[in-house]
C-alpha cells in the first residue's frame, strides 16, 4: 500500500487495519543470486539498488540482530558532503544528491532535513583548513558558505560567541544543504522497499562462514543453515574485520567504540546542525526535541556497544562551553556503536580478492550520510564484478599502492580518524 | 488551604509550612512534600499536558519513575524542564509552570491532535508529509511538527550554578537505602568494609518508611528499625550515606557513576559555596543493588486521566505526606499485594468504592484479600475496569465482569492501579547482569552477572515484607566476600526469596476495548495498545523495532513503569511468552541527570586548561592578542593603540627584517635525551644523521610516521658526547614525547637511551634581525661573533637579567632567515630574562612579535610548517626535503616510502606563490588551471600559508601543486570561491628571500 | 559555570565557606633532578646515591628522605629528586656526566614542575574532586608518592602525613591546577598562606 | 572507566592511560621487505574477544606496557611489562 496523507486518512476510518507489513519475513531460499551480509543501511540499499537498478532481485538480506539495530540505529543522523578531498568530495555529494530524493523513491518518509552543517572554527589555522576545504567544495559543485563571527551570533543565540572563550569562535564553515535524516526511517524505507522489489530480509540470521570454492563465493553458512551464492556483499560496519576473516581476508580496520547521547526533549531551542572539531563535539536537536550529541571514540578496540564515563564527561563539557545554556537540561540517554575504522579514515567499496566477494565498509564516524552512495555503488560493483568511477578510488589495495584518502592527515592509526 | 491534608502522620514537618508557586497560584506545602504531594494536598491533580495529544496529565507515582506529572521549575537562567513533581522537593520561593501547553494547562489548544488522534497513530510521519517532493517542503513540516514536540523549555541564558566532582573509593556500594539497602550495608560494615550508601529520596527507609505496617523487622516495629539501622551505619567510621544521590549508571572496572542533588531542596539564599550537584565517581569493588521494584499500570480506555495513580503512590501520598490524594477510590490490581494498601488508604478515610480484580476468587487467597473482604471493602472478582469518565479529572470508572455483560458506572475520583512489579534492575543489566522472566510475579528479575554485583530485596524479586532484611543481609555479606575475593558466580546471586505459597501476580496488561478508546501503555509518549498492535501489524516486532516505532519507552521516565506491559502485549499479539520478546537494553543514565554534573568545574573558560608560558603575563600586559596553539595560549600579535592586529604583525615582521625582533618559542617541545645509544637513536627517528653532529652544534630534522609521511621536524642540539636536547613542534610535543618513548621501551629495548620532556623547564626566547647579535652580546657571557659562535653553534652560557646572572643555552638558529638566536633558560627564570631580553634590545629597535609575524617571516623564508605544508599526506620529498633522506641508513617511516603513489611525478609539491598585479591572495585558495569551468573544476593544488610580505611587496604564499617543482615560472589561477576572489599567481621556488642563506649566516 | 568571587586568588587570607577544611599554598622548589637507569645495575645505583645523596629506591611509588630533600619514585627507571632550598642537588652537569659514565642520566628539570601544599582535614577531599587515586590512608600511606591526574593536568602527588599532601604539576598549568584547587576547596572553606619552599 | 592494572603502578583509572593499538603485530626487521611493514602498518586481525594491546601509562611512570582485554565487554584479563608474557590471569 502506498504511503500518503490520503492513505492514512482512509485507514484512519478502517481502524489502521489493513497496513500490510512494511517487509515480509521470509525464511531463507537455498540459493539466491546475490546475498548481503548486514541488515543495516547499507546492506538494505545494496540490496534495493541492485534490485531497482540492475534487476537482481533474487537477492537476500541476512541479518544476525533486527535490521537498523547496528549503527543505522545509533548514529547522530547528520548528513553532509563538506569533505576536501576529490574521491570524498564526489562520493558523499553524490549521496547528498540521493538523500534529497530519497523520501520518494522509497516512498517512506526518511525526513531528510536540511537545516545546515555548522562546522565552528576557532583558531586561525582552522580558519585556513576550513577555507580550503570550502573552497575545495565550491569548486567540486558542492554548496559551501563561511560564516562570520557575527553571522552566527545573530543565527545561534544559544552558542557563546564571545572572544573569551575557551576556544572562541571565530567563524564556521557552513553547508547549508548538510542536515539530518531520521535514522530508523532509512533502514525501514529501505527495507520496505527492496522487500516490494522481491528482496527477502532475513533477520536473526548470522552469518558464521563464507564458503569458498576454487578461489570464488559459493556461499554463506549462517545460523539458518547453508545458502548458496554466487555473489557475496559485506555490509556490517563495525564487524566487517570479522565478517571479512570467515574468507580469509584481514582488513586495515579496528573496531572502536563511538558513543552518543541524547539530552530529555525540550521545545526547538537549536535550529541547525553545530559541530566543532577543536573541542571534538557535535550536536543537532532531533525533531521530538531531544539533542543529540557525540564526539570522540572511546580511543580503544571494542566490540561491546557500550562507552565508559570519561568521553561522556567530554561530550557534555564541549557542548556547554559553546551551549553555557543547556547546563540545567538532563542527559536522558547515552549509548554506543562499533565503528569500524580503516587506516586511513575513508572507506572501502570494492572487489575483495575473493572472486565473487565485495564490500562496503569501514565508515568510520561518518557511513550513515553515505548510506545511499554507499548501497548503490556497491550494487553496481557487485552486478558489473567492477566498480564505478564514484568507488574507484576507494579500493582495498590503495594502501599497499599509497594512495590513501586521509582526510585528515593523521595517518595510519585506526583511531585517530 | 491543604484540603486534602490529613491531620496527622507523614514524614512532613506541619510546623514547618513552605510557600511556593504553581501556575502563577501562590500555594502552601510543608518541608517534606514534594511537588506532587504539596499540589495533591490541595486536590490538584491536573499537572500538565502529554507529549503527542496533549492529553491533560496528572500525577501518576511517587517517586523517580513518574511519566506523566512533568514541570518547568524555576524562571530565567535558572529555569529547569521536565521535573518530575514527584521527585521536587517544594521550598520557599519554588516557582513550578506546566509545561507542552499553551495557553494554559487547562484549556491547551495543542489538544487538537487529540482530536485528530486517529489519523496520527504511531509512526504515521514516515507515511506523509512527502508532497511536495522537495526538501524545502519538509523543511516546512518539520518547522511544526518540532513546535508540537519537545517537551519542557531550555534556559537561554548561562547556567550560573556550580557543580562539583568527587572521586570516592569504598568495597561494597549499595544502591539503595531502604529496609534491603540498609539490611545490607550493615551486614557489609560489620564485616569490616568500606561501605558507600546512596539513596536518591531525602529518607532513607524506602518504600517501609511509609506507615507503620504490622510486619516487623527483626521483631522491631519497622520504623524503628530503619531508625537504628540509619544510626548504626552514620556512626560507623567507614560508611559513607548519600542522600539526594541517584546511583545512574554501571561503568567499567566497577565504577558507579552517582549524582548528588545538594541544593535543589533549599530556599533562597542557598549556602554560597555549596555546588548544585556533585558527581560521585564511585570505584567499588563489589556492589548491592536494592533500588527496589516499580509497580505498573494497567491499560484500560482513558487511564490517563488526572487522578489516575498507582496504588502504591496513593499509598505513599497518604502515609508518607499525610495527604488524600482523593475521596473516593476505586482499585483496579492484579494481585493481593494490592489489598495492603488499599486498607492503608480506607484507613486514611479514602472511600473504597470499589477493588476490581480480574482473578478467579479461588486465585484470591492471600490473608491481605480476606482482611479487606472482611473490612467490607467492595471486591470485584473477575472483573475489569472497562474505562474511565472525566476529562481533567477522572470521576467514574466503568466496571464489568472479566467475561462481558453489562458494565456498572462507579463513581470515585481518584482510580489506583496496582498491575505488578518490576524490579528495578536497570544498573544490573548494565552490569551485564541477565535477567530472568519470573512468572510468579510476571516480572524481568536479576539473574547472574559476571561482575561483582548483587541485588537485594524488591529489586531482586523480594516483595515479601517479612524476608527483606534477611534477602538484604545475605546480599550485604555476599558482596562482601566479592569485594574480598569472591568470585561471582550465579549461586552467589540469591535467588528471589518468596514466603511458601505467595499468591502469583496475574498478568493482566490491558482490557478490551473499542476502535478509537485510548489504552495508555506509556503515558509519557502517548503510546497505545492499538500503537503496539499496529507496529506488530506492520511488522516491527522485534521488541527493539516496537520501541523505535512507537516510542515506547523513550521519554525522560525510560519506560520504568510502562516497559514490560509494552512487551507484554506485543507477546500477546505475537501469540508468544514475555521472555521470547525480551527487554530492550537498559541504558544509563538511569534517571535523567543535569548536564552540567557531568563536567563540573570543568566547563567555560576551564573546558580544557591553559598552558601558559612564564612570560604570560607580560604578553597580556603588553596588549597582546592570544591564540591557541594546542592547549597553549601565544602571542598572535601586539597591536598598539588604535592599530589592528594585522598591522602590527606587518610592523612587527618589518622590524625583524630591518632591526631586531625577539619571539616567545617556550612552547616548542623540548625532549632531552641522554645514553650511550643517543646518537644511533635519533639517527634511527630523523631521516637525517645525527651521529655525525659535533658536540656544541645543532641540526635540522625532519622525522616520518611509519607510513613514510612527515610527522614532525625541529632542531636536534648535541649538548655532550651523550646529552642531545630535540626540540618539536608546539602541537605534536606530547606525540613525539610518547613516540620516543613508545621506540625506545617496546620497538628497540636495547638502545641505552633515556629520555625526558623539558618543554617545562625551559623557557625560550627567539631574537632574530639583523641587530640580534648585538642584542646577545649585550645579554650573554658569551663571544658570540660569528668565527666564534657561527650558524648552527649551541652554548650554555649565562644570562644578565635583572634577576642577577642566570644560566642559559643559546643556540643559533633561525627560523625567519635573518641572523638569530635562541635564548633558553629556566623557566623560574624565563619572565627575567625576557625582560632582560627587551631592556637590551631597547637601544636597537628590538619589539616583540607574535606568531603572525613569525608566520610571514617563515612564509617569506620559504620554511614548512607541520600542520600547514606537511599536513599529513605529505612526504619529505614533496616538502622539498627528500635530501635530508639520508640513503646510508635506515629511519622510521622509510620502508613505505617507497610506495608506487609516493614516488609519483604528479605528487603534490611544495612551492612559492606570488599574486600577480598586486592581488590579495585568497585564504586557503585552490590552485586551478581555469576557473571559469562549470563544476567540478579540476583542482591541482592549494595554498597552505600565505601573507602579505612586506619584503616582497606583494601577496605571497607557500603551496602544493601537482608536480610543483617542474612547474616554477607558471602562471596558473589561485581561487576562493568562498570569499568571491580570484588572482593570478606566479608558481616559484618556496624561498622568497636569500635563498642562499647569507643572512642567516652572517 | 560564573567563577566565584575571590576564589582562585593566591593572596594569603580566608576564602569561601565558614571555616578551614584545609590550608593551601604555594611551595617553592629549589632544585629538582630527574634520574634515570637501570636500578639492577649496581654502578648505576652507586653514582645516583653519590650525585643526590639517596640511593633510588626500585619499590613503585616509595619515596627516600633525607633532610630537605626527597627522592620520589616516577617510574621503573625513573626518579625525581627534589629540595626546596637548594642545598644538596648543585651541579647537574657534573651529576649527569657521573651517571652518564655508569650507564644513567640525569636531567636538570628544577623548573618543571609546581608544588602546592594541601594541608587539613578536608585536603584528602579536595584531592578527590579530581583525582581518581584512592586517598585513603591504608590505599596511599604517608611517605609515599603516586602519579596519577588531578583534574585534565597529570599530577605527582606526595603524602608526607594523613592530612598533608603535595600536588605538583607542570608549570605551565600552575594557574589552572590553583584554580581547580581552590573551587574544590571553597565549599568547606579554605586559607590560602604564604609560599614556602617545600619540606618532605 | 576501566581500571586498568600497570604492571608497575597497580589498577588505575583508565585517564591516566594512552592507547597504544594492536601489541600482536610484530615489528619487522629494518631490511625486512615493504610487504611486511605494510602488514605491520596496516593490516589488523581486530579480534572480538581477547586482545593483547598496548597502553602507556602516561599520566604515571610512562611505561609502556601489554595489556589482554576483551573487546566484548572490556573486561582485562591480563598484563605485562613489556618483554613479558601476558599471564592469563589479571595481575
Ligand atoms: C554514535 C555514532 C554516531 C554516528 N554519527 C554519524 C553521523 O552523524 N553521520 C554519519 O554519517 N555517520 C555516523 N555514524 C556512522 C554510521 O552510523 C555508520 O557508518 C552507518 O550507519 C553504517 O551503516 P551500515 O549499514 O554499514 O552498518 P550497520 O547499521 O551497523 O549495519 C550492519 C549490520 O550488520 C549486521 N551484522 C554484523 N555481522 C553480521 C553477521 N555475521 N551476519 C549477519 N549480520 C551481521 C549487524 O547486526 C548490523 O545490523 C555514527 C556512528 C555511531 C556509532
Ligand atoms: N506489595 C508488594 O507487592 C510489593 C512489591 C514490591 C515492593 N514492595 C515494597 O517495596 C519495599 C521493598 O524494599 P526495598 O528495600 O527492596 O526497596 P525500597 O523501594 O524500599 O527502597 C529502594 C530505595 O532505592 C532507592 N533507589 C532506587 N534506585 C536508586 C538509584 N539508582 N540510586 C539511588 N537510589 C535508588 C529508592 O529511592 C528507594 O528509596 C518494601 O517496603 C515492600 O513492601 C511491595
Ligand atoms: C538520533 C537518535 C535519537 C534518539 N532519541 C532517543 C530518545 O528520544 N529517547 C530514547 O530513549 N532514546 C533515544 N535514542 C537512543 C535509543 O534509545 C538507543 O539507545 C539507541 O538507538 C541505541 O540502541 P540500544 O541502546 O538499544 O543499544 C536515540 C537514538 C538516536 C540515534
Ligand atoms: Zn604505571
Amino acid at each position: 500500500m502506498r504511503y500518503s496523507a490520503f492513505s492514512l486518512a482512509r485507514e484512519a476510518l478502517r481502524g489502521h487495519r489493513d497496513w500490510p507489513r512494511a517487509w515480509r519475513s521470509p525464511p531463507p531460499k537455498k540459493a539466491y543470486d546475490a546475498v548481503v551480509i548486514g541488515g543495516g543501511g547499507h546492506g538494505l540499499a545494496t540490496a534495493y539498488y541492485l534490485a531497482k537498478e540492475h534487476g537482481v532481485s533474487n537477492v537476500a538480506v541476512l541479518e544476525k540482530g533486527w535490521i537498523g539495530g547496528g549503527n543505522t540505529g545509533r548514529n547522530t543522523t547528520i548528513v553532509r558532503s563538506n569533505y576536501h578531498l576529490d574521491a570524498n568530495a564526489h562520493f558523499y555529494e553524490f549521496s547528498l544528491k540521493l538523500w534529497e530524493k530519497l523520501s520518494q523513491a522509497l516512498n517512506f518518509n526518511v525526513m531528510y532535513s536540511a537545516r545546515g552543517v555548522l562546522n565552528l572554527v576557532h583558531s586561525p589555522a582552522d580558519i585556513d583548513a576550513a577555507m580550503r576545504r570550502g573552497n575545495a567544495m565550491r569548486l567540486n559543485g558542492i554548496d559551501a558558505k563561511f560564516m562570520s563571527r557575527e553571522e552566527i551570533a545573530a543565527w545561534i543565540p544559544n552558542l557563546d560567541c564571545s572572544p573569551h572563550a575557551r576556544f572562541p569562535v571565530l567563524g564556521g564553515l557552513l553547508q547549508p544543504r548538510g542536515g539530518t535524516v531520521r535514522h530508523d526511517a532509512v533502514a525501514w524505507g529501505y527495507a520496505r522497499a527492496a522487500d516490494a522489489l522481491g528482496v527477502d530480509i532475513v533477520e536473526r540470521c548470522e552469518v558464521q562462514g563464507i564458503r569458498v570454492e576454487g578461489g570464488a563465493i559459493a556461499g554463506v553458512e549462517t545460523s539458518q543453515g547453508f545458502i548458496a551464492t554466487p555473489k557475496l556483499g559485506i555490509a556490517v560496519a563495525g564487524h566487517s574485520s570479522h565478517v571479512a576473516a570467515m574468507a580469509g581476508i584481514t582488513l586495515p580496520i579496528e573496531s572502536h567504540v563511538l558513543q552518543a547521547m541524547v539530552s530529555e526533549p525540550v521545545k526547538p531551542i537549536l535550529d541547525t546542525v553545530v559541530t566543532s572539531g577543536a573541542v571534538h563535539f557535535y550536536v543537532s536537536q532531533s525533531d521530538k526535541g531531544e539533542l543529540v550529541m557525540g564526539g570522540d571514540l572511546d580511543f580503544y578496540n571494542s566490540y561491546a556497544q557500550r562507552g565508559n564515563l570519561p568521553v561522556i564527561e567530554h561530550v557534555v563539557a564541549a557542548c556547554l562551553a559553546l551551549f553555557p545554556s543547556f547546563g540545567r537540561l538532563k542527559l536522558m540517554r547515552t549509548w554506543g556503536g562499533i565503528m569500524d575504522m580503516t587506516m586511513d579514515g575513508s572507506p572501502i567499496i570494492a572487489k575483495l580478492p575473493v572472486k565473487g566477494l565485495y564490500m562496503t565498509g569501514g565508515w568510520c564516524y561518518g557511513g550513515f550520510k553515505a548510506t545511499p552512495a554507499s548501497g548503490f555503488l556497491h550494487a553496481h560493483t557487485i552486478a558489473h564484478d567492477a566498480p564505478h568511477p564514484l568507488n574507484a578510488p576507494f579500493t582495498l589495495e590503495r594502501f599497499a599502492e599509497g594512495r590513501m584518502i586521509d582526510e585528515k592527515g593523521a595517518g595510519p592509526y585506526a583511531w585517530a580518524h | 488551604m491543604q484540603k486534602f491534608r490529613l491531620a496527622t502522620g507523614g514524614d512532613i514537618d506541619r510546623g514547618h509550612p513552605v510557600r511556593f508557586e504553581f501556575n502563577g497560584a501562590p500555594l502552601e506545602g510543608y518541608r517534606g512534600d514534594t511537588l506532587a504531594s504539596a499540589l495533591l494536598a490541595h486536590g490538584r491533580h491536573l499537572v500538565g499536558r502529554s507529549f503527542k495529544y496533549h492529553r491533560p496529565r496528572g500525577i501518576f507515582s511517587a517517586g523517580a519513575e513518574e511519566p506523566s506529572a512533568l514541570v518547568q521549575i524555576a524562571r530565567g537562567a535558572r529555569t529547569e524542564p521536565n521535573a518530575r513533581a514527584t521527585v521536587v522537593e517544594v521550598h520557599d520561593g519554588l516557582v513550578a509552570r506546566s509545561q507542552n501547553c499553551w495557553p494554559s494547562v487547562r484549556f491547551d489548544l495543542g489538544a487538537i491532535n487529540n482530536v485528530v488522534s486517529r489519523l496520527i497513530p504511531a509512526g504515521f510521519y514516515y507515511k506523509t508529509f512527502m508532497w511536495p517532493p522537495t526538501p524545502a517542503a519538509w523543511l516546512r513540516y518539520e518547522h511544526w511538527i518540532r513546535r508540537a514536540a519537545g517537551m519542557g523549555r531550555s534556559a537561554t541564558s548561562a547556567d550560573p550554578d556550580r557543580y562539583d566532582q568527587r572521586f570516592a573509593h569504598c568495597d561494597v556500594l549499595v544502591v539503595g537505602g531502604g529496609v534491603a539497602g540498609l539490611a545490607a550495608a550493615r551486614a557489609a560494615a560489620g564485616g569490616g568494609a568500606r561501605v558507600i550508601v546512596c539513596d536518591e529520596t531525602p529518607r532513607w527507609g524506602g518504600l517501609a518508611r511509609r506507615g507503620a505496617s504490622s510486619v516487623p523487622i527483626d521483631g522491631a516495629p519497622r520504623g524503628d528499625w530503619i531508625d537504628t539501622c540509619v544510626d548504626d551505619l552514620a556512626g560507623a567510621a567507614d560508611v559513607t550515606m548519600l542522600s539526594r544521590s541517584t546511583a545512574f549508571g554501571y561503568y567499567d572496572g566497577n565504577l558507579v557513576g552517582a549524582v548528588e542533588r545538594v541544593t535543589h531542596h533549599l530556599a533562597a539564599p542557598l549556602p554560597p559555596f555549596a555546588p548544585r550537584e556533585r558527581l560521585w565517581l564511585i570505584r567499588a569493588k563489589a556492589v548491592v543493588l536494592a533500588s527496589g521494584a516499580h509497580e505498573r499500570g494497567i491499560a484500560y480506555p482513558d487511564n490517563d486521566r488526572p487522578g489516575t495513580m498507582l496504588l502504591s503512590a496513593a499509598r505513599t501520598y497518604v502515609e508518607r505526606f499525610g495527604v488524600r490524594p482523593g475521596t473516593c477510590a476505586v482499585v483496579f490490581a492484579n494481585h493481593d499485594g494490592a489489598y495492603d494498601d488499599a486498607l492503608a488508604l480506607r484507613d486514611a478515610g479514602i472511600e473504597i468504592a470499589a477493588v476490581v480484580d480480574p482473578r478467579d476468587d479461588a486465585a484470591m487467597a492471600g490473608v491481605d484479600v480476606r482482611r479487606a473482604r472482611d473490612a467490607g471493602l467492595p471486591v470485584h472478582a473477575r472483573s475489569l475496569v472497562l474505562r474511565a469518565h472525566g476529562g481533567h479529572r477522572v470521576h467514574a470508572v466503568d466496571v464489568a465482569a472479566r467475561e462481558g455483560g453489562k458494565s456498572q458506572r462507579i463513581d470515585c475520583d481518584l482510580v489506583c492501579v496496582a498491575g505488578g512489579w518490576s524490579p528495578a534492575v536497570h544498573l544490573f543489566s548494565q552490569a551485564r547482569g541477565t535477567l530472568r522472566y519470573d512468572e510468579a510475579i510476571a516480572a524481568f528479575v536479576p539473574d547472574a552477572s559476571p561482575l561483582p554485583i548483587v541485588a537485594a530485596g524488591a529489586a531482586n524479586g523480594c516483595f515479601d515484607d517479612a524476608l527483606l532484611a534477611a534477602d538484604g543481609t545475605a546480599a550485604g555479606e555476599a558482596a562482601l566476600a566479592l569485594a574480598r575475593g569472591a568470585s561471582p558466580s550465579p549461586a552467589a546471586v540469591a535467588r528471589p526469596p518468596r514466603a511458601p505459597g505467595a499468591a502469583p501476580v496475574e498478568p493482566l496488561w490491558t482490557v478490551p476495548a473499542p476502535y478509537g478508546a485510548k489504552r495508555f501503555v506509556d503515558l509519557q509518549n502517548d503510546v497505545t495498545v492499538d500503537d503496539v498492535a499496529l507496529a506488530k501489524r506492520e511488522g516491527y516486532q522485534s521488541v527493539e523495532h516496537l520501541k523505535r516505532y512507537t516510542t515506547l519507552g523513550m521519554g525522560t521516565d525510560q519506560g520504568k513503569t510502562s516497559n514490560v506491559p509494552g512487551l507484554a502485549l506485543m507477546a500477546a499479539e505475537l501469540g508468544t511468552t514475555i521472555p521470547a520478546v525480551g527487554t530492550t537494553t537498559f541504558r544509563p543514565p538511569y534517571t535523567p541527570v543535569t548536564m552540567g554534573a557531568f563536567p563540573g568545574a570543568h566547563t567555560g573558560p576551564h573546558v580544557e586548561p591553559v598552558r601558559r608560558s612564564a612570560m604570560h603575563a607580560w604578553h597580556a600586559s603588553q596588549g597582546a592578542r592570544f591564540v591557541n596553539a594546542g592547549l597553549w595560549k601565544r602571542p598572535h600579535s601586539y597591536p598598539r593603540t588604535g592599530e589592528s592586529e594585522d598591522d602590527a604583525a606587518r610592523r612587527e615582521a618589518i622590524n625583524v627584517r630591518r632591526n631586531v625582533g625577539v619571539v616567545d618559542v617556550s612552547t616548542l617541545g623540548k625532549i632531552e635525551l641522554q645514553g650511550r645509544d643517543a646518537a644511533a637513536f635519533l639517527n634511527r627517528v630523523y631521516i637525517n644523521r645525527f651521529d655525525s653532529l659535533a658536540v656544541g652544534r645543532c641540526r635540522y630534522g625532519v622525522m616520518l610516521r611509519d607510513d613514510g609521511m612527515v610527522m614532525d621536524d625541529g632542531t636536534t642540539s648535541r649538548l655532550a658526547d651523550t646529552h642531545f636536547l630535540v626540540t618539536t613542534t608546539t602541537v605534536n610535543a606530547v606525540r613525539v614525547m610518547q613516540h620516543f618513548e613508545y621506540l625506545l621501551q617496546v620497538a628497540w629495548p636495547t638502545l641505552e637511551v633515556y629520555a625526558t620532556s623539558v618543554t617545562e623547564q625551559w623557557s625560550a626566547a627567539a631574537i632574530s634581525g639583523p641587530r640580534a647579535r648585538d642584542v646577545v652580546a649585550a645579554l650573554v657571557d658569551l663571544d658570540v661573533s660569528n668565527a666564534a659562535f657561527p650558524f648552527l653553534a649551541v652554548g650554555a652560557c649565562r644570562v644578565r637579567t635583572a634577576d642577577g646572572e642566570v644560566p642559559g643555552r643559546l643556540f643559533r638558529m633561525s627560523y625567519s632567515g635573518e641572523l638569530a638566536y635562541e635564548l633558553h633558560v629556566p623557566t623560574v627564570h624565563g619572565l627575567a630574562a625576557w625582560e632582560g631580553i627587551i631592556a637590551a634590545g631597547a637601544p636597537f629597535g628590538l619589539m616583540p612579535y607574535g606568531t603572525e609575524a613569525m608566520s610571514t617571516l617563515r612564509i617569506e623564508k620559504g620554511h614548512v610548517v607541520v600542520g600547514a605544508e606537511a599536513d599529513g599526506r605529505t612526504t619529505a620529498d614533496d616538502l622539498g626535503l627528500g635530501k635530508l633522506v639520508n640513503a646510508g641508513k635506515w629511519c622510521v617511516g622509510k620502508p613505505l616510502l617507497g610506495r608506487p603513489a609516493l614516488v609519483a611525478d604528479d605528487r603534490w609539491q611544495l612551492v612559492g606563490l606570488t599574486a600577480q598585479h598586486g592581488a590579495v591572495m585568497p585564504r586557503g585558495g585552490k590552485l586551478v588551471a581555469d576557473p571559469d569551468r562549470a563544476p567540478p573544476i579540476p583542482m591541482q593544488g592549494h595554498i597552505t600559508s600565505w601573507c602579505e610580505s612586506p619584503h616582497v611587496g606583494a601577496w605571497i604564499g607557500l603551496a602544493l601543486l601537482a608536480g610543483g617543482r617542474a612547474r616554477h615560472g607558471e602562471t596558473l589561477w589561485a581561487v576562493s570561491p568562498l570569499a568571491d576572489q580570484r588572482v593570478r599567481v606566479t608558481v616559484g621556488p618556496p624561498a622568497f628571500i636569500d635563498p642562499e642563506g647569507t643572512r642567516l649566516r652572517g | 559555570m560564573a567563577d566565584i568571587d575571590g576564589i582562585g586568588s593566591t593572596r594569603p587570607g580566608h576564602y569561601g565557606a565558614q571555616g578551614t577544611g584545609v590550608v593551601l599554598a604555594r611551595a617553592t622548589i629549589g632544585a629538582a633532578w630527574n634520574v634515570q637507569g637501570d636500578p639492577r645495575h649496581a654502578p648505576f645505583v652507586a653514582a645516583a646515591e653519590r650525585q643526590v645523596g639517596l640511593a633510588p629506591v626500585a619499590q613503585p611509588n616509595a619515596c627516600a628522605r633525607r633532610e630537605g630533600l626527597l627522592l620520589l619514585w616516577l617510574g621503573p627507571r625513573s626518579w625525581l629528586a627534589i629540595e626546596g632550598e637548594r642545598t644538596a642537588l648543585t651541579d647537574a652537569d657534573v651529576a649527569r656526566d657521573a651517571l652518564n659514565a655508569a650507564g644513567g642520566a640525569l636531567f636538570d628539570v628544577s623548573s618543571s614542575r609546581v608544588a602546592f601544599t594541601l594541608r587539613g582535614a578536608k585536603a584528602a577531599d579536595v584531592l578527590a574532586s579530581g583525582c581518581p587515586l584512592d586517598v585513603d590512608v591504608r590505599a596511599f600511606a604517608p611517605g609515599t608518592c603516586a602519579q596519577s591526574v588531578f583534574g585534565h593536568l597529570n599530577a605527582l602527588i606526595y603524602r608526607h602525613d594523613p592530612a598533608t599532601f603535595t600536588l605538583m604539576v607542570a608549570t605551565s598549568f600552575a594557574a589552572d591546577a590553583w584554580h581547580a584547587l581552590s573551587v574544590a576547596a571553597a565549599v568547606d572553606g579554605y586559607d590560602v598562606v604564604p609560599a614556602a619552599p617545600f619540606r618532605p | 572507566m576501566m581500571l586498568i592494572p600497570c604492571p608497575w603502578c597497580g589498577p588505575r583509572n583508565q585517564v591516566e592511560f594512552t592507547y597504544g593499538g594492536d601489541a600482536t603485530v610484530e615489528r619487522p626487521a629494518d631490511d625486512a621487505p615493504m610487504e611486511a611493514w605494510f602488514a605491520y602498518v596496516y593490516l589488523r586481525d581486530n579480534p572480538r574477544g581477547p586482545h593483547d594491546e598496548w597502553w602507556l601509562h602516561s599520566a604515571g611512570c610512562r611505561s609502556w606496557f601489554a595489556v589482554r582485554r576483551d573487546t566484548r565487554t572490556h573486561d582485562i584479563l591480563a598484563s605485562a611489562p613489556v618483554g613479558e608474557p601476558l599471564g592469563e590471569r589479571a595481575p
